[in-house]
């Protein structure tokens, strides 16, 4: 069964693959003080979401989950330039990037 | 990578022979720069060393070799020591998906006891089927060598220099990229070496049942692109960081720019990833514009042709064949080279506001209108 | 063990380990240069996923421009390493990390159970050549014109945006009327 | 089989060229003599004593090239399949319609151009 799972490879590898990437993007998230880090680890979430589709392209032969993936990218892009123009923004008021500053924001 | 030992081990040769055909080619071109630039300020330059100065190259690799270790105290070492090797990277990769010659197809033969073959071998280090996009996207990972030269010197003319530098090759990779997109338009495809094969024979025209063939030209990009060619040129030298672009290294305002703290070697392996870029930008100008490899007016089965004449061995017409191709493209780059050399001692250095208006207000607009220009035409003749 | 096995444990492996680099490293300089390495991989496994086309875009947007930016923000904020990384806080750390954990089971619990005997057959299906780019091409302007079209909008006011903010001299209360 | 050619040869040059810098910079870091000094070991600026609290400020426009350049970069990207596909649309004859899907798209593209120069957000002095 191991040994079967390790030579022949299969969707389920790609989809494994692709939430471990997730995961690890997710905690990042969670965890990171550093508001940078956090953005970067939404860019890595997505790269995981967009393994997960082309794998399911590829497997279901069909180009549709490739042009989805095409839109992420997009959308990822325009988010990193919109956050990060928010960032440099909020840095230049406050000389802080760390995540505590947003409690500043409450009232 | 190959059904058995030989194709592996050519394939893996042909990798590593056209990496250190690129290292090995810099410091004849640094010579060259050095008496190109001598000529035309007329001076003598290095004519000491050797004949001509020709073994000044030599004397110049050791004495980078030799030259003392030295690590600002404020360095960060992994980001230091990192970019020099990582700024070999993009050329390298970039250039080993260039076609550089026609197919070499070898029929089965006997060797050692054994029969091998047969074999289809490419004068090229891999064929990537989307062979523009697979050099795009290296030559986007260009920007970071310098980026990390700049933040890991720990010196604020570096970070200047990297930002600055950075900033033009971004810059410039848009103007560069749309300048490709009227090729893509011509020819219809991504992959590099059937571009090469579309210029095949003499230019032809066809235009609402019309048709034109001017027999003495070759079917040349360029006939296509004018505009696109001399775009795609100026967006090379500044990729390349090259005169009149090179302002990441202004030593009238940044001492040195990003390597204002290399020496020795590692300065040596930055000078042979701006000189790769140069032999990428040139032979990228040949592929697109050029011809590639094909030898104006005859036609590689010519060639072929031409050449069995004179020998029996159908490989060996084949692999000479090759050679023959591989030789016109040489020459056609060397051209572009030595365009790139003239240019620099011929034009004096851009201001940074200039160069970036150059590259958004200037060339930005002119690659978009090239590109309508050519949908539309395209579309007007059908 | 055939070329693609291989390949696929191998990029894994620096996928993943550069993805932790990502979390655990404390600069945030290194967590970018670890990202780019993500990133190149991933576009690997496209590639090997015969998804030539998305392969040299991902490389192109993410590594070659989005990571670009990160980088650059981080020269201007002139990040030292971090002592504290993480958050603050033992039960929120804990908390955070089990329901991940637990959205990590579900996950793979609904992967077990969805693709069983569902596998991705390398020999002969994939058409690397151009082909496939050119059917990308042939649906993305046909089936899925709409959203082209709402997206070069969406980009256009993303560029509008970004000037707008980069105009604001810092922060909500930069103007407000003294 | 065929596809995977170009992973393996890439990862292999990738490989090569990263162990040979990496050996080239080892072997000049042995042959080499290396005298130490604390002065030679500052920062070089010119000469002058290194000035240490630098509070750089980096103008706030090469941050902008960059998220334009982003921008754009991914509308350049759109345009590739395009490119790849506009033969076959004008060769089916339908071109004038694959011609207008891209003029869309290009308009809202020279649009922003146009705005990003008017509003001076490319502009360096």
């Amino acid at each position: 069964m191991l040994a079967e799972s390790i030579s022949e490879i299969g969707l389920g590898h790609f989809l494994v693959l692709s939430m471990i990437l997730f995961i690890t993007g997710m905690l990042g998230v969670l965890l990171r003080k550093n508001i940078l880090t956090v953005l970067m680890s939404i860019e890595l979430m997505l790269n995981a979401i967009n393994l997960s589709f082309v794998a399911y392209a590829r497997s279901l032969n069909q180009l549709d989950g490739q042009i989805i993936v095409f839109f992420i990218m997009t959308i990822a892009a325009a988010e990193a330039g919109v956050g990060l123009a928010l960032v440099v923004a909020v840095f230049k008021r406050f000389k802080e990037v760390n995540i505590r500053f947003f409690e500043h924001l409450k009232g | 990578m190959g059904s058995d030992i030989f194709e592996v081990t050519v394939n893996a040769l042909k990798l590593v022979t056209i990496f250190l055909v690129m290292v090995s080619l810099v410091p004849s071109l640094v010579w060259l720069e050095r008496r190109g630039a001598a000529f035309i300020q007329d001076r003598l330059g290095p004519n000491r060393v050797g004949p001509l100065g020709l073994t000044q190259l030599a004397a110049d690799a050791v004495k980078f070799i030799f030259k003392e270790e030295f690590v600002p105290a404020k360095a960060i070492k992994f980001m230091f020591y990192g970019a020099p090797v990582f700024a070999l990277l993009p050329a390298s990769l970039a250039l080993c998906a260039l076609p550089l010659g026609p197919i070499i197809n070898i029929i089965p033969f006997e060797a050692f006891g054994q029969t091998w073959g047969p074999y289809i071998f490419s004068i090229q280090g891999y064929e990537a089927s989307l062979g523009i996009l697979f050099v795009l996207a290296a030559s986007s990972l260009a920007v970071y060598p310098i980026l990390m030269a700049g933040w890991g010197s720990g010196n604020k003319y570096s970070l200047f220099g990297a930002l600055r530098g950075s900033s033009q090759i971004i810059s410039y990779e848009l103007a560069m990229g749309l300048a490709i997109l009227g090729v893509i338009l011509i020819f219809g495809t991504f992959n590099l070496n059937e571009m090469v094969t579309a210029q095949n024979g003499p230019l032809s025209f066809s235009a609402f049942d019309y048709s034109m063939t001017l027999s003495f030209l070759p079917n040349w990009g360029i006939f296509y692109q004018p505009i696109g060619a001399f775009l795609f040129l100026a967006a090379a030298f500044a990729e390349s960081n090259r005169l009149p672009f090179d302002l990441p290294e202004g030593e009238s305002e940044l001492v040195a720019g990003f390597h204002t703290e290399y020496g020795g070697l590692k300065m040596n392996l930055f000078f042979i990833g701006e000189y790769g870029h140069m032999i990428v930008a040139s032979a990228l100008m040949v592929i697109f514009y050029f011809g590639g490899y094909l030898i104006p007016g005859v036609s590689p089965e010519q060639v072929t042709q031409f050449l069995s004449g004179f020998i029996d061995s159908q490989n060996m017409t084949a692999v000479l064949s090759g050679l023959i191709h591989l030789g016109a493209f040489s020459i056609k780059v060397f051209i572009f080279l030595w365009i790139f050399i003239h240019v620099r001692w011929s034009l004096p250095r851009f201001r940074y506001d200039q160069l970036m208006e150059l590259g958004w207000k200037t060339m930005l607009p002119w690659a978009l209108g090239n590109l309508i220009l050519t949908a539309v035409i395209m579309a007007a003749i059908h | 063990m055939t070329a693609e096995v291989f390949l696929f444990w191998f990029l894994a492996i620096v996928t993943v380990v550069s993805a932790l680099g990502v979390l655990f490293m404390p600069n945030p300089i290194y967590s970018a240069f670890s990202l780019i390495m993500t990133m190149i991989g991933v576009s690997a496994l496209f590639a090997l996923l015969g998804a030539y086309f998305l392969a040299g875009v991902q490389v192109i947007v993410y590594a070659g421009a989005v990571l670009v930016l990160f980088v650059m923000v981080m020269m201007l904020f002139d990040l030292k390493s971090e002592i504290k990384a993480f958050t603050k806080g033992t039960l929120g750390g804990v908390f955070k990390i089990g329901s991940v954990a637990v959205l990590a089971g579900l996950i793979l619990s609904a992967i077990m159970v969805t693709t069983q005997g569902v596998a991705i057959k390398f020999q002969g299906q994939a058409d690397f050549g151009m082909q496939p780019t050119r059917l990308l091409g042939n649906k993305l302007f046909t089936q899925y014109v709409i959203i082209f079209e709402i997206l070069g909008a969406l980009l256009l006011v993303v560029a509008v945006g970004a000037v707008a903010l980069s105009r604001s001299k810092g922060g909500t209360h930069a103007r407000r009327i003294d | 089989m065929g596809g995977c050619v170009p992973l393996y040869a890439v990862i292999f040059i990738t490989i090569f060229v990263t162990l040979f810098g990496a050996l080239l910079l080892f072997a000049a870091s042995k042959v080499g003599k290396v005298y130490k000094d604390k002065v030679k070991d500052e920062t070089y600026e010119c000469g002058i004593a290194v000035q240490d609290k630098v509070d750089t400020k980096i103008s706030i426009k090469f941050y902008l090239t960059a998220i334009l350049f982003i921008i754009f970069d991914i509308e350049i990207i759109f345009m590739y399949p395009w490119a790849a596909t506009y033969k076959e649309f004008i060769a089916s004859g339908n071109g004038l319609y694959s011609l207008g899907a891209m003029g869309i798209f290009m308009g809202v593209f020279i649009f922003g151009l146009w705005w990003e120069i008017k509003s001076k957000a490319l502009e360096w002095e």
